[in-house]
């Protein structure tokens, strides 16, 4: 069982420097109240490593303008232009990822293998650098574990042994992201008492969360 | 008639029933609205929903139920909630049936570039090099010319979205099959003729007998 | 929509010389009427991709007996040995697979990858033959796809698009050879209506699935 | 007190509140009678379960919820039921603190051997050379010797079950800890003298100082 902690001590327990897995797309099921306590604690040289960067002012997006971030691994940046301008700059460094291979190396990562073997990426800039292996007459990329120090994970609903649910769109990376941070911090809308949920809709199991938010309301 | 409306009711032609479809944000999410009635399809949202339904009634939004652009949408009954290892394993698995896609550029090898323009856009290729390299059917659609220039080269000088032929070209003004010997044109825009699809294309075209006319 | 058909219609489908992916561990989560009528109608020489061969009588070990069976890939064949007569005599070809890399091998044929790199194995016989990658000073097998000519699934619930429901040990193998067979056939205990099941509790969507047997009862 | 007892007894010394469990079949399993009270775990079962509970009470079996040895059993409050790929990757991602397996052999490099003996009994590995690759700990459970002749010896002569170095053995006689240079006896079992474990053991055994008994 876990004690539900307030999220500006959450943030407390991520340092500078640090790399996150955080969940979301377009800033929907993304860990919100995390990210807010992380802008007001002022976090500094942080990499994130998430699908998107979403928009100015919501999600990740509050992470970019608040100066927190040294470095995205996404697979879109898009519909961020402040992303693109620090990236421009120089005050971000950028490494974009087809989303796909994003979540498989994170995947990766979490259960324990050492890469996978992707055919998305072959014969365009994202080869470079990657070793090309050919299986049953096929070209794949071989690409690796991406691994996060936190991952910050937004659920639907939890227990205090930390199962979470997750509702629609908003389940995401967020599931597989849980596997592969070294700390797991949950943030659930809602917190029930253990039992209460059944085994069949636990998408993922308590045992890999480490810290858990209070409820939202 | 506008392009928009021309490509997305031809590309809505190319949907066979109780299929797994994918839509563009854009232009080809625009094809949904001309399916027939008695054509039952479920499109997938790459952010996590087979099963993805028009847009709510003001005030019924869901924050939790958006498309791949950010907008509120509902879900169909039958629908399904799915993860992005999930999404992208029926994407990259040869699970989607069919992907409509934007295009920036394609060339007579009937590869796509649509990702990024160097030193100018860089927003990422988010789910297209999965899309490309894995859906089934992969449907570009795009209008003809860039103020008037020619997006369809002899090659692409953009970095390219995959390495792979996709299935079909849409645009207002043709048809056009990227086939084993370079692009064939299938049909005309309506009041396009030949010579006019000719002169907006850069590449060479396969042109064999009579080009019908897009029947919209 | 899908017109549930009987598991007699279904086992005529499926062709002597077919490789089925069955799931199931001992029996739990098996597709038992799809087995049953594949027995009736006397399948010969099928190639079996399980994690076992449960135990005579029970599940595919009915398969077995029953001579059907030319070839089994498996983590686990100890609990029957009429498999290991059958290996024994030359009747039934068997490799041996560890269970986590089984797993995996079907999921990337599912998933589209190449393959993936694991841990697993290395240093021990399941090496033989394979080649080992280096990743971050760490060595790795790299294990291929495995599909199958049909995926027998047996889920807890379904609707009449397909999508699945599965209960507590009976998932097993079931949600990740649905997406590994060319052909996938759902035996569920029981099917409602569409629009019934929340998207959220679907563990395997319904445009996997090409046909759906009869509910059991 | 028998000697699985001791061994039973010893090894559930060895696991800490609130991890992850993995117990072999047989043996391994008994090790769940003699946790303390106050210790709480959760037990996963290969086959798809977090949060094993005991045997149900008869009539109240479900046949969709067996440990991996195919026994009836229950789930406790804040189970999970998870699918076989999630199953092992937990186990290979490192999320599993400790698994308590079987033996037919181990030797000085610490190396396990378990799941075949060529031409006589090829069960498989099932999930054994995951657990052995991936959890944190590896606890092998097993009596001294096999029909009076040695278990722990120089080198395994069957099929290794995986190239690594387990964290602990522990059986009636003794407790051995594989270190860097060679077996570290750590414990006697009761009733039993250094002397004896080294007649009992081909493996040369490293011991420092005095050896205590085990406390059960």
């Amino acid at each position: 069982m876990k004690q539900a902690i307030k999220a500006d001590a959450a943030a407390d327990l991520i340092p500078d420097g640090a790399s996150l897995l955080i969940g979301g797309f377009m800033g929907v099921g993304s860990p919100h109240r995390l990210i807010d306590a992380l802008v007001a604690r002022e976090a500094r040289d942080l990499t994130v490593i998430a699908n998107d960067t979403a928009m100015p002012g919501t999600g990740i997006g509050k992470l970019i303008t608040s100066g927190c971030v040294s470095k995205v691994i996404a697979s879109h940046i898009g519909l961020n232009p402040e992303t693109q301008q620090k990236m421009i700059s120089g005050e971000i460094d950028v490494d974009l990822v087809p989303q796909g291979t994003l979540v498989e190396r994170i995947r990766a990562a979490g259960v324990g293998l050492g890469g996978i073997l992707t055919p998305t990426g072959i014969g365009t800039l994202v080869e470079e650098g990657k070793q090309s292996i050919t299986v049953d007459g096929k070209d794949y990329l071989l690409e690796t574990p991406l691994a996060g120090d936190f991952a910050l994970i937004a659920a639907h609903q939890a227990d205090y042994v930390g199962n979470l649910e997750y509702s629609l769109t908003a389940h995401n990376f967020n599931p597989i992201m849980a596997m592969a941070g070294k700390t797991v911090i949950a943030e659930p809308h809602t917190i029930v008492p253990v039992g209460v949920i059944s085994p069949d809709s636990v998408k993922t199991p308590g045992i890999l969360i480490d810290h858990l938010l209070e409820r939202a309301h | 008639m506008d392009a928009k409306e021309i490509i997305a009711r031809r590309v809505a032609q190319e949907i066979q029933p109780e299929t797994l479809v994918n839509l563009g944000i854009g232009l080809p999410s625009m094809v949904a609205n001309f399916l027939p009635k008695d054509v039952h399809v479920f499109f997938q949202a790459e952010n996590g929903v087979i099963g993805l339904g028009a847009r709510p009634p003001e005030g019924m939004e869901d924050p939790d139920l958006t498309d791949a652009g950010g907008g509120f949408v509902t879900a169909v009954p039958g629908a399904a909630s799915i993860d992005s290892a999930m999404s992208f394993g029926l994407i990259r698995g040869g699970h989607l049936d069919t992907t409509v896609l934007g295009g920036l550029q394609i060339d007579e090898r009937g590869y796509l570039a649509n990702w990024m323009i160097p030193g100018k856009m860089v927003p990422g290729m988010g789910g297209a090099m999965d899309l490309v390299a894995g859906a089934k059917q992969v449907i570009v659609s795009m209008v003809h010319t860039a103020k008037g220039k020619p997006k369809i080269l002899h090659e692409c000088n953009l970095p390219l979205t995959a390495q792979r032929r996709v299935s079909l070209i849409v645009t207002e003004m043709a048809v056009i099959e990227p086939v084993e010997d370079g692009l064939l044109l299938k049909e005309t825009g309506p009041g396009v003729t030949v010579d006019d699809v000719i002169s907006a294309t850069e590449a060479n075209l396969i042109i064999r007998g009579e080009v019908p006319s897009m029947q919209l």
